[in-house]
């Protein structure tokens, strides 16, 4: 899945496999619930594996499940586990680690906030989780969810031996196992030769840290790498020119998103956001700002290749147009915005910035740009600021949208209140039935490009948290 | 070994080391051999063997001239060449490291070529001297007879500026500076020669042989009678006048040092009085003391009866006018970034009445009388001769009509003709000016040709004192005896009629 | 007796083979560099933020030097990135030599307590790193310009006090300094006649040392991402900016990289020999 | 010898007070941080009520003199608190890091002298000379570029072009010394000039100098007239340079080990600047400063045995120093 690395290592038989991320820090840690870095997020599936994994479209698959299924419209859900799955201490998966893995990701003492205990709040208690026999447990809902299984599939959710509280030689039932970890510095992790699934082929993994961007790549070409994460989307071309190096792609891994509040002037006038959505050139922003990687964004959430995209019509750039809005507005000589505040860890982010900046200038609206550190970016400025910019991770439209669209959403950019566009996204969770979802879906998302203030200008392939924190 | 003191020795190891190093090279003695032999050697420059152990910085300058002496011995030379080994060290130390070369040399058989500047010490030291000048040999001969009776003008005239302490003789410096070149075409002193004719500067002059195996490099040296030098005694020291300076049980102190304690001393209008002593005695604290530049202790100084503030910063500007300093170096007296007519009217600005042009009189009228042509106005220090900027220091000391100068060294570190000049051109303007003199030196014969008056101070207090002749004459106390007994001289020669030039 | 040994090196005296090369290469460099800085942006065929034409192009006839990886005409980047360069450094040495050399005559002069207290506090100061310090300092209050030329300045005060003070404390015990005491002249008097003057020429070497270590310093921040914010052009946020254009395009890194080094270059070698000119003895660049 | 007691005292009172100094300065500087550690600690998620507990826990809320009492006190027992990123102690983290900075700043040191010192015999032999003024040229033109310049050059030229050495150099202690290299040229780079200068002008001094002519008069062949005699007394002034600008090296330190990821003290500030992780940023820091105020005192006893006249340090001009 998008979010959760990816376990299928490729490679010749045997042989090390040596990963470059970028992101490590003193408080690596492989506990299941503190999961916030790549260099983590890479690590962790290695040793860990879930009841269920999404794919590609987002749908969950079996994994650690053999199969789950609700009878009652959402609100019972029942997981069978796969038989002869073995942890790598050599007993076998049961239940109960099912209960006991679950149970802990909700309790906030254990997790601190982890966004699962977000998803389920209010919706899944611990009492309501039970091994029914030695082969099933059964999740009770307070209410219908029919997204269940996806949250099932979150990094939060892996299943490790029940009664484990140290992690610091974390056991799990993935296709490698642990072997060190130096936080900040250098994972390595072993063939698992009892893996239930396939056979692994690579002897070992070795994840190690390396901040610079630049080196990163030199290690990669100068073949001190096998795998590098996290590269500059400026030097992609760069190495995909170089003989025996690959772009692994993941369409539509992220999104980029400028934040405006709608709320506080001059995004409070519709024409305003209009004529910035208007003056964007989106496809010069996935050559220039992406490296031509990546495809144009709708202002929603949803990429066009998704099965849940909307068939919103292209939106394509008018600068004569921009500028009739802008006069409309009261802006006949054109204006300037807040300083748009950037999260400068991702380069993705500052090239769309300054891109983005030089088209709306044409249109004669104009800002700065206010690079800030995820050290700060997250506290100060992130659904703070008058206009704001970073990147998310692709999630499931029920996930992404009521954190960032809902009127209640607790990532809510516009902050405008608007019951129609609530309904809609309300009313996917009301049907198991997956077109009537893509409907509901589709309706929000009109609605959202129509209406909210958010800009999404692009989405492009990246590997996962590049933003310090898992927000995204 | 190279001139300056205590360069020739490796400054980071011990002595011992650098002995085993030579020996070894040399004569390939292993290390006891080596000790063994660094000791004689030692021994044979009157060091204790004890030396070995230091290093360099650890010994007094005279020993470490006679280690360099022992380890320059060391490879078993058959010539020595030192140059200036004894410049910069102190009369005694001189003493003894020209004995002990003498010594070595006999016993060892090695033949030395000793450069220095010191007549008087050669005439201790050298069997026979060659006097050199631009980059010429002029003159040479055993030493007693090049010394008695020279017979090149440059020897002559050199002789005519070396003061001694033996007798109170009037010095006379040489006009003009050396070219500091070999001069082509012609005799390269013509320049400077007061018996330069035109057969001088026709050629080079060859190099002659005369009598007792002499050579002398003179085209008129058969028509020149050099050979009795100048009467320069000095007329006796003027009678007592009045008391220009008086100094009152003064104490001076650095911090918990004290530098001179209890010190009395008076300088007659009009007259030079001479303080002498060791280095350290307490000399420059007393000068500085006195000019303004320190504040004793205790005591009174009193200028034509007048008490002195003890707090030279409370001294009236008129007090300031009138006692004026110089220093022994004008290379660091003299603010390297100001022009000589800056400094000079700054002080005539501050000390000289009357308008501008009053001022730029007084200004011309000085450097006329210290011999320095109006166009140095326009100089920066660094642009003048040694000699040059002395005279400046002492127009900006004089310039302001003083009642007294307090004179701190002023000639030592001067080249003996230099020296000479600078002491005529200080006498010339007490004389004219009737300034008092402090004058400070440890040179006795610069003293001896002086002053009228002198004080002999040792470890801060005056030891002895009286009228120049007095004290030289017949010194009372132990350590002035010390002192002049110390100083190399050239034996007094009986003088009798005055210059005669056979060809006029 | 010796003859006084001209311990003042003269104006006049032969300059060395070394030197009269380094001048030359050091001239050129600094003239080059200041040239781009101060002219370039009214040569620059683009605007330097605007997006200019393809991402990532290599030098042709309408980029001369190629694009960058977001499009931007390299030529016109490099021709308006050098102004950051020149003032941040020149500003900060300015004020830092401002309050150096105030703190440093005014100790030197005044000798006793005063001046211990002071140099003391100098040693002290002085050991602290100054990248290490400004780090910290930017990351507490962001990093405008002012914050860049107040850091800046701040670290190497102590550095300027130090040589200064030394100076000064040089020339106050000079003897013609005392003779102006003995004269009666006022602090002001000699302050202008004898310290000035003389403290002039190492105050010059002093300020090319410093300023040629500013540009590096200031660079380096640039580089770690502490200076100049995006998309504004500086030489050394372009080294960084470009550094994976390296394969492709060494000219994107390799010109401003070689401009810093040529500023840095010129003007350490160029104050040597201003330093020469005014004889003082140089030990260090 | 008590001269040098007395100095040596000295020398330790200045090197205190400015660790103390040092650690004033950074934990002021920290202080001012708009940032709140418990956030940052227990993540945006968190409760304010959480946060409120952490605050108590770890005392954020007493006043300031007394949080930096209670700091500079555990520091003297050698605790330096815990991250509050990782929550371990920093001291765990702190000392190997400090080694391997050293492992870096010493091979670099040894990079720069082995080459610096040869090449100024060489070069003071004529001065004014073609070699002379060529490499006088270039070690001002070296010195002029800044760290990241080299470091990434070096990576251009021998990583990514010859391919003959690593790029990263985090396998330091599994032994793959090759990682070592660069980094260490890239630091070394600046520093060879610096010695360079020094020494050719301490050779060129010392070999004009009276002790060298009269060895020289004594039958000493050249070479072991520059090796016995003029490099030592050449060297001390290279130590004094070294130490004088230890503290810039330190700066090139934090860049070059970013570049190269190093695991040293450089990565780890800036890992703590970014985590805004303040416990750690001010360990670094006053170890930092600690180890500069070492080096100086280090360099003051080298001197002192190299050169037994001065038995301190010789005046080297203060603009003596490496950006
Ligand atoms: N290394 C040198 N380069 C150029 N000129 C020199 C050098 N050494 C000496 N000279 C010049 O050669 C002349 C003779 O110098 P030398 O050192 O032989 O004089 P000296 O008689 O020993 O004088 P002193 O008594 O001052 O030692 C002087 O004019 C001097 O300026
Ligand atoms: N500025 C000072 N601070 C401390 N002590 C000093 C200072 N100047 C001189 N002294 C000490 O005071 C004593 C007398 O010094 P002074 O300079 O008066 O001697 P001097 O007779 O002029 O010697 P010299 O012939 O060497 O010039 C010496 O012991 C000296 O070390
Ligand atoms: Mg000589
Ligand atoms: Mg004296």
């Amino acid at each position: 899945g998008a979010s959760d690395g990816d376990d299928s290592a490729t490679g010749q038989a045997g042989g090390t496999l040596r990963i470059l991320a970028n992101d490590g820090s003193t408080n690596d840690s492989l506990d299941p619930l503190r999961l916030e870095r790549s260099f983590q997020i890479l690590a962790a599936p290695l040793i860990y594996e879930a009841l269920v994994d999404l794919d590609e479209q987002l749908l969950p698959q079996p994994r650690l499940a053999e199969k789950f299924e609700t009878t009652d419209g959402g609100k019972t859900w029942t997981f069978t586990l796969r038989q002869g799955v073995t942890f790598h201490d050599g007993s076998p998966l049961t239940p109960a680690d099912v209960v006991a893995s679950i149970s802990r990701a909700l309790d906030p003492e254990a997790g601190s906030g982890n966004s699962l205990a977000g998803q389920l709040d209010k919706i899944l208690l611990p009492a309501g989780i039970k091994a029914v026999d030695d082969r099933t447990v059964r999740f009770s809902l307070e209410q219908a969810y029919v997204f269940f299984p996806n949250a099932m599939a979150t990094r939060f959710a892996r299943i490790y031996k029940a009664g484990t509280t140290d992690f610091a030689k974390p056991v799990g039932t993935g296709p490698f196992t642990f072997v060190s970890l130096t936080p900040g510095r250098e994972f390595v992790a072993q063939r698992n030769p009892n893996f239930w699934r396939n056979q692994v082929t690579l002897d070992r993994v070795v994840i190690t840290n390396v901040a610079d961007d630049s080196s990163r790549v030199s290690s990669l070409l100068a073949g001190d790498a096998d795998l590098v994460f996290e590269i500059s989307l400026a030097a992609a071309p760069d190495i995909k020119n170089s003989d025996g190096y690959t772009i692994l792609e993941q369409a539509n891994a992220r999104w980029l998103a400028m934040g405006l509040d709608g709320t506080v002037a001059p995004f409070d006038k519709p024409d305003v956001v209009k004529a910035i959505k208007l003056a964007l050139d989106r496809q010069q922003i996935i050559d220039n700002a992406l490296g031509g990687y990546g495809t144009i964004g709708y202002d929603t959430p949803i990429a066009a290749q998704d099965k849940w995209f909307a068939n919103l019509p292209q939106p394509t750039r008018d600068v004569a147009a921009a500028k009739q809005l802008l006069a409309n507005a009261g802006y006949p000589d054109g204006l300037d915005l807040p300083a748009v505040v950037g999260l400068s860890d991702e380069p993705a982010t500052m090239a769309f910035l300054q891109v983005a900046q030089q088209q709306l200038k044409e249109a004669g609206i104009r800002f700065e740009i206010k690079p800030e550190s995820g050290a700060t970016y997250w506290d100060n400025s992130w659904l703070k600021v008058a206009s704001y910019s970073n990147t998310y991770l692709r999630r499931h439209p029920d996930e992404i949208m009521k954190l960032v669209f809902l009127s209640s959403g607790t990532w809510h950019q516009s902050k405008l209140k608007d019951a129609e566009i609530d309904q809609a996204i309300n009313a996917a969770g009301q049907t198991t039935e997956l077109d009537q979802q893509v409907a509901a879906y589709s309706q929000a998302q009109r609605l959202i490009a129509e209406r909210d203030t958010t800009v999404v200008p692009a989405h492009f392939p990246g590997s996962p948290a590049s933003a310090r924190r898992s927000r995204v | 070994m190279p001139q300056e003191i205590g360069g020739a020795l490796h400054p980071t190891y011990r002595v011992r080391t650098q002995f085993r190093e030579t020996l070894r090279l040399n004569a390939g003695l292993d290390k006891r051999a080596a000790d063994r032999r660094a000791a004689e050697l030692l021994a044979s420059v009157n060091v204790a063997a004890a030396a070995l152990r230091r290093y360099p910085h650890e010994l007094s300058g005279g020993q470490l001239q006679r280690v360099a002496l022992a380890l320059a011995l060391a490879p078993d030379p058959e010539v020595l060449v030192l140059d200036e080994p004894t410049t910069g060290l102190d009369v005694n130390s001189q003493q003894q490291v020209a004995t002990v070369l003498r010594r070595a040399v006999r016993e060892r058989g090695v033949a030395a070529l000793f450069i220095s500047h010191d007549l008087a010490l050669l005439s201790e030291v050298a069997d026979d001297v060659a006097v050199m000048y631009a980059g010429e040999i002029v003159e040479t001969g055993p030493v007693a007879a090049v010394l008695h009776e020279p017979r090149h003008p440059y020897t002559r005239a050199l002789l005519n500026a070396v003061p001694s302490p033996l007798e109170a003789v009037t010095t006379e410096g040489i006009p003009g500076v050396p070219p500091g070149r070999v001069v082509d075409g012609e005799c390269g002193f013509a320049a400077r020669c007061p018996h330069a004719a035109a057969s001088c500067r026709a050629a080079v002059p060859a190099l002659a042989s005369i009598e007792d195996g002499r050579t002398v490099r003179c085209v008129r040296h058969r028509e020149l009678s050099l050979t009795v030098v100048a009467d320069r005694r000095r007329a006796a020291s003027e009678p007592d006048t009045r008391t220009a300076l008086e100094v009152v049980d003064v104490t001076c102190a650095y911090g918990t040092t004290t530098a001179a304690a209890g010190v009395s001393l008076r300088v007659h209008e009009g007259s030079v009085t001479a303080l002498v002593g060791e280095s350290g005695s307490g000399k420059s604290t007393l000068g500085r003391a006195v000019a303004g530049l320190l504040r004793p202790v205790s005591g009174e100084i009193r200028l034509d009866g007048e008490p002195l503030p003890l707090d030279p910063r409370r001294r009236t500007v008129e007090q300031r006018h009138h006692i004026q300093l110089i220093f022994q170096n004008p290379s660091t007296s003299l603010n390297p970034r100001r022009t000589v007519g800056d400094l000079l009217r700054h002080v005539t600005s501050r000390f000289v009445e009357g308008d501008r042009a009053a001022r730029d009189e007084a200004i011309a009228q000085t450097l006329a009388a210290v011999q320095l042509a109006p166009a140095v106005l326009d100089r920066y220090p660094g642009q003048l001769s040694g000699g040059q900027r002395q005279r400046v220091a002492i127009a900006a000391a004089f310039v302001a009509r003083p009642r007294l100068v307090v004179c701190d060294e002023i000639t030592s570190g001067q080249d003996v003709s230099v020296q000479a000049a600078i002491l005529a051109t200080l006498a010339d303007l007490r004389r004219r000016l009737g300034t008092s003199v402090l004058f400070i030196s440890h040179d006795l014969g610069v003293v001896r040709s002086i002053a009228d008056h002198v004080y002999v101070m040792r470890h801060g207090r005056i030891v002895e004192s009286g009228r120049t002749e007095e004290v030289y004459g017949a010194p009372r106390d132990e350590y002035t005896r010390s002192l002049l007994d110390a100083v190399p001289a050239i034996a007094p020669v009986v003088p009798s009629e005055a210059v005669q030039e056979r060809s006029a | 007796m010796t003859t006084t040994v001209d311990t003042i090196a003269a104006p006049w005296r032969k300059r060395s083979a070394a030197s009269s090369v380094g001048v030359t290469v050091g001239g050129a460099a600094l003239l080059l560099a200041l040239g781009v800085a101060l002219l370039g942006p009214l040569l620059a065929p683009f605007d330097p933020v605007a997006i200019a034409g393809r991402p990532r192009l290599g030098p042709s006839a309408e980029h001369l030097l190629g694009t960058d990886q977001l499009g931007r005409d390299l030529l016109s980047r490099v021709l308006h990135g050098g102004w950051s360069v020149v003032a941040v450094p020149t500003l900060a040495t300015l004020v830092a030599f401002g309050i150096g050399a105030a703190i440093g005559v005014w100790t030197g002069l005044a000798g006793g307590h005063r001046d211990l207290v002071t140099s003391r506090l100098v040693d002290v100061l002085i050991s602290l790193p100054p990248l290490l310090m400004a780090i910290v300092f930017i990351s507490a209050f962001g990093s405008s310009a002012v914050v860049l030329v107040g850091v800046t300045a701040l670290f190497f005060v102590p550095r300027v006090v130090r040589v200064v003070r030394g100076a000064t404390a040089a020339v106050v015990a000079s003897d013609y300094v005392a003779a102006s005491r003995a004269r009666g002249d006022s602090t002001t008097q000699i302050l202008r006649r004898d310290v000035v003057p003389n403290i002039s020429g190492q105050l010059v070497v002093e300020f090319g040392a410093r300023l040629s270590n500013v540009v590096m310093f200031v660079a380096t921040l640039n580089y770690l991402g502490l200076g100049v914010h995006p998309p504004q052009p500086s030489w050394g946020l372009m080294v960084a900016e470009n550094t994976l254009l390296l394969r492709t395009n060494p000219l994107a890194v390799l010109v401003p990289a070689a401009l810093i080094a040529a500023l840095a270059v010129g003007v350490s070698l160029v104050s040597d020999r201003v330093a020469e000119r005014l004889a003082v003895d140089v030990v260090a660049p | 010898m008590r001269a040098i007691l007395v100095k040596a005292l000295a020398g330790l009172v200045t090197g205190l007070l400015t660790v103390v100094l040092a650690s004033m300065v950074v934990f002021a500087a920290v202080e001012v941080l708009p940032r709140d550690p418990a956030r940052t600690a227990l993540g945006n998620e968190s409760t304010e009520q959480q946060r409120a507990a952490f605050r108590e826990e770890y005392g954020l809320d007493d006043p300031a003199p007394v949080r930096y009492a209670r700091w500079a006190g555990g520091m003297l027992r050698g605790d330096f608190g815990d991250s509050i990123i990782s929550q371990r102690p920093i001291a765990d983290e702190l000392w190997p890091r400090l080694g391997r900075t050293a492992l870096l700043a010493l091979t670099a040191l040894l990079i720069s002298v082995a080459v610096g010192i040869p090449l100024a015999a060489r070069a003071a032999r004529r001065p004014g000379g073609a070699f002379d003024t060529v490499a006088n040229l270039l070690s001002t033109g070296v010195s002029a570029v800044p760290e990241f310049v080299v470091g990434i050059g070096l990576v251009y030229i021998f990583a990514s072009w010859l391919g003959l050495l690593p790029v990263l150099s985090n396998g330091v202690d599994n032994g793959q010394w090759a990682g070592l290299i660069l980094p260490a040229l890239a630091l070394g780079l600046a520093a060879v000039s610096y010695v360079f200068r020094f020494a050719r002008i301490g050779v060129a001094e010392t070999a004009g100098s009276p002790f060298v002519r009269s060895a020289r008069l004594r039958g000493f062949s050249e070479r072991r007239l520059t090796w016995r005699h003029v490099l030592p007394v050449a060297s001390s002034a290279v130590v004094n340079v070294v130490a004088l600008n230890a503290i810039y090296l330190l700066g090139g330190v934090i860049v070059v080990e970013n570049l190269f990821a190093y695991p040293g003290l450089g990565t780890m500030l800036i890992g703590g600047v970014r985590d805004n992780d303040l416990p750690t940023i001010e360990a670094v820091a006053v170890v930092t400063a600690a180890l500069l105020v070492a080096v100086n005192v280090a360099a003051d006893a080298l001197v002192a045995v190299l050169n037994p006249r001065t038995r301190q340090r010789v005046p080297v001009a203060s603009e003596a120093v490496i950006p």
